[in-house]
């Protein structure tokens, strides 16, 4: 790039900075407020907390499409991990504390499962407990407990999708009922549980797998 | 002034900032780290501005978490094309544009 | 809230995403029946959406049963479904295409990793459209956005050699930048009116606030970002011609004018009054691209180059007709049927360029000598997708640019019109030169590889259906005539 | 006030790590910097009375990306040529 070119593009941010501030400055306050519509509405949810009703509710149609894009980043990402022959061999050195890591995991998993458990109606739920899942493997993997993954077998794919697919089934047979997505209210809460404890495991396999596939070969102790 | 509103001018500030990093760095870890530079500032603005009458809306955080969730996925997807790229040519930035045809 | 009529406009998202899981799942061979399978119910079900439509006009579906703002709402009307009738049956071709194309034997080094991940990923994309066109909510349109991106950049990278990993990087980085400024822009939305449901929010005044003009600045940048127009089409030749030949026809026909729709929807509705204050930039830029691409497509010595450069070109004419939107609906009409053919059209080119490719194992224009006489089908289409492109009666090119150019005159403003005319004989110059390779002689025949019929005929028929929309076009075109529900 | 005050040190805190993150000449430090960033992010939810996000960005937005930028650095520059240039 050159030099005029990269003054233009300091100048145009600079600008851009400066008009964004003075915009939000200025802004009154919208008269549509989502807030209260959202209280109104929770004890239809079959949650108590706010943000999961929402997330798994009353817009449970983006998270769906959401899981779908994690899963399509790594199924691309699979596409680009078979040079395991261009890589060298598993780098050697000092395993990181694997003392910390057996006394971390147990806790990372129990606090996982009680992450899942109340995020009906306190701050949690599928996304934090899958994500705790998987930072239990990363650190398992960094402790040179666990070894990077190679080709997913079936019953790894079949994990990997698992969530998605339950998900998409729910969604459908609520589709066949007439509304995509449309809860009963007296069902609500038993199958947004249930989507919710499919996605745990799935997110937990899907964010330990970005991870994991990418990963440097570690030797095992 | 209230913090939500702290935080969205911060957010804009950020994601300028990454948007420049994105277009004025060569090393392609560079850009990716710029990437999730600016997302988070457009997840700050989003939240800060909603609550920017110092009220809390959930609305906004299940969007953020969204968000996030496909922020890693991205991250992760670009990683991976950098580190097969490295590997088949030992590159870390993309060639001039000039050079494609 | 909802019809009475069963309603089939979300299963068209729900069946994609099913089937690309299950494809993951099982692998190549299985996934492919089940991708075809799918997407053949998916095109039954847009016909049938489409009939529906016609008859009782518009649709709206409020997911979870709650309605904007509070939940999100998928919208039918004729634009969308126009082009989810395109995505249907492109992808259908394409499809039956793809399975007899990803064979081992395969010549051009996409190596395994294109087969094998063809299938989940091709589904991924199908769902990301199908779920775009129907949105009636900006947020989940980024989704929609995102899961449209990372699929397409998936596929470009899928083949893994250095050339396809730099495109597919490129396209990425430039694709994470826009949805990143379209998801500011949604913040700003969200921040000035507290909703972002389409149906929900007011139209742009001129007494909006600095922060909506900003948001739609951002959100009109991003999607000319990801729609290649020029001057931001630098992604787009090495992305769509060095992907695998199946893959180029989903990116050229389909994924491009996705966004271009919501550009357009966005352009209309939301922002409507930024459009008309600066609709001519974009009948700028269309000009420019109609010129650059063009240009380019003529020195280009690879023929898959070739042909996405000609894309650069084509996707010019899309927005030709923002400074010529009016009540007739004649310039709306031109660029929807431009959208169609050219669809057609160019998946059924990069698929002859597939065939050439398979057939000779060499990509370069030069390369052609000869095979006129050998290819001769395959050659056929490519002319009869060439005179789609060039804008020649019957084809549906034509009735576009006849619609463009009756739209240009009407206003008086003739020079529209003269750009239209102009880049037909550029579109001429170019398809030309590829024919006339293909018929020159060759003392050298190096022995041909073996192709299956199927690819030859899919893209036979999808370049046939490119001409012959132009008898039928105006029947097509009433379906535009169908408004969104309120 | 207290708060105000804090919000604005927090605010110039996660710039100054943002800007860090892309000035700094080491890639290593780099990323470094782009988890601490991470990690004052998590402390701008807090603030913002968003506990779900910031339990999120501490395992996603923090952790896992950290974790894979800090991995990849390492395979990057096991195989650095000359010709690159951090």
């Amino acid at each position: 790039m050159n030099r005029a070119l990269r003054a233009a593009v300091v100048l145009g941010a600079g600008l851009l900075a400066g008009l964004l501030v003075a915009a939000i400055l200025a802004l009154p306050v919208p008269a549509v407020r989502l807030p209260t519509l959202v209280a109104a509405h929770l004890p239809a949810s079959g949650v108590t907390h706010p943000v999961t009703a929402v997330l798994l509710n009353f817009r449970g149609y983006d998270t769906l499409l959401e899981v779908a894009v994690l899963a399509l980043a790594l199924v691309g990402l699979l596409a680009q991990s078979p040079p395991r022959e261009l890589m060298h061999a598993p780098s050697p050195g000092e395993p990181v504390l694997p003392l910390l890591a057996r006394v971390l995991v147990p806790f990372l998993i129990l606090s996982a499962g009680y992450l899942l458990w109340s995020g009906a109606h306190r701050p949690g739920g599928a996304f934090q407990a899958g994500a705790v899942l998987a930072a239990a493997a990363v650190v398992l993997h960094l402790a040179r407990l666990w070894p990077a993954w190679d080709r997913p077998g079936r019953s790894l794919r079949l994990g990997l999708v698992g969530g998605l697919l339950l998900f998409l089934a729910v969604a459908a047979a609520l589709l066949a009922g007439g509304t995509l997505l449309r809860f009963p209210p007296q069902l609500a809460g038993t199958l947004i549980l249930l989507i919710e404890i499919g996605l745990t495991v799935s997110l937990g396999l899907l964010l330990a797998g970005l991870f994991l596939f990418l990963a440097e070969p570690r030797s095992l102790r | 002034m209230s913090s939500g509103l702290v935080y969205a001018v911060v957010g804009v500030l950020l994601f300028v900032l990454g948007a420049a990093g994105m277009l004025l760095l060569p090393h392609l870890l560079r850009k990716i780290l710029a990437f999730n530079l600016l997302g988070s500032g457009a997840f700050l603005t989003l939240v800060g501005l909603a609550q920017r009458d110092g009220s809390v809306d959930p609305v906004p955080h299940a969007m953020v978490l969204t968000g996030i969730v496909v922020a890693v996925a991205a991250t992760a997807l670009a990683l991976a094309l950098l580190r097969r790229l490295h590997a088949l040519s030992g590159r870390t930035q993309l060639a001039d544009e000039s050079a494609d045809e | 809230m909802n019809d009475p009529v069963y309603d089939v406009a979300p299963w068209l998202v729900l069946l994609p995403l099913a089937w690309a899981g299950l494809a993951f799942v099982w692998g190549p061979g299985r996934g492919a029946r089940l991708a075809l399978a799918g997407t053949a119910l998916q095109l039954l079900l847009a016909l049938r959406l489409a009939a529906e439509l016609l008859s009782l006009g518009g649709r709206r579906h409020a997911v979870g049963g709650w309605g904007a703002p509070l939940g999100i709402d998928l919208a039918v009307d004729g634009l969308s479904m126009t082009m989810l009738l395109l995505t249907q049956v492109v992808a259908f071709a394409v499809f039956i295409y793809a399975r007899a194309y990803f064979t081992d034997r395969s010549a051009d080094g996409d190596g395994h990793g294109a087969r094998n991940h063809f299938w989940p990923l091709a589904g991924f994309l199908l769902a990301a459209m199908n779920a775009l066109y129907l949105s009636a909510d900006l947020f989940n349109l980024y989704v929609t956005l995102e899961l449209l991106g990372l699929a397409a950049v998936g596929l470009v990278a899928a083949g893994g050699n250095a050339a396809q990993v730099s495109a597919a990087l490129r396209y990425l980085l430039v694709s994470l930048l826009a949805s990143g400024a379209y998801l500011l822009g949604v913040a700003l939305i969200y921040g000035s009116y507290g909703t972002v449901a389409l149906s929900a929010l007011p139209l742009m005044s001129a007494d909006a606030p600095l922060a909506v003009a900003l948001a739609a600045a951002l959100m009109g940048i991003a999607l000319l970002l990801k729609t290649a127009l020029f001057p931001f089409h630098f992604w787009l030749p090495p992305a769509h011609g060095g992907a695998p030949a199946p893959v180029s026809a989903l990116l050229s026909a389909l994924v491009v004018k996705a966004t271009f729709y919501l550009f357009l929807r966005l352009g209309l509705g939301l922002f409507a009054l930024l459009g008309e204050a600066i609709a001519w930039l974009p009948g700028l830029l269309g000009s420019a691209a109609i010129f650059w691409g063009s240009w380019q497509a003529l020195r280009a010595q690879r023929l898959k180059m070739l042909v996405a450069y000609s894309t650069v070109a084509q996707l010019g004419y899309l927005f030709l007709i923002f400074p010529l939107l009016a009540p007739d609906g004649l310039a709306l009409q031109a660029g929807v049927m431009q959208a169609l053919s050219h669809g057609l059209a160019k998946a059924a080119m990069f698929m002859t360029a597939g065939v050439f490719l398979q057939v000779t194992g060499r990509d370069a224009v030069a390369d052609l000598a000869g095979a006129a006489g050998r290819l001769p089908v395959t050659l056929f289409a490519f002319g009869l997708a060439g005179v789609t492109l060039m804008g020649l009666p019957p084809s549906g090119g034509f009735l576009a640019k006849w619609l463009l150019i009756d739209a240009a005159l009407t206003q008086g403003q003739w020079g529209w019109a003269a750009v239209v005319i102009a880049g037909g004989l550029l579109t001429a110059l170019y398809v030309f030169r590829v024919v006339r390779q293909a018929f020159a002689s060759t003392e050298a025949t190096p022995p041909l590889a073996p192709v299956p019929r199927t690819l030859e005929w899919t893209a036979f028929a999808l370049a046939a259906a490119s001409v012959l929309l132009g008898l039928r076009g105006m029947e097509v075109l009433h379906l535009l005539d169908v408004g969104a529900a309120s | 006030m207290m708060s105000l005050t804090f919000d604005l040190l927090l605010g110039v805190a996660l710039l100054w790590s943002a800007w860090h993150t892309l000035a700094t000449a080491d890639l290593i430090r780099a990323v470094v910097s782009f988890i601490v960033f991470g990690l004052l992010m998590v402390l701008a939810w807090a603030r913002l009375d968003a506990p779900d996000i910031a339990l999120a960005e501490a395992a996603i937005g923090a952790g896992l990306t950290g974790a894979l930028l800090l991995d990849s650095v390492g395979r990057l520059k096991a195989r650095r040529r000359p010709g690159d240039n951090g």
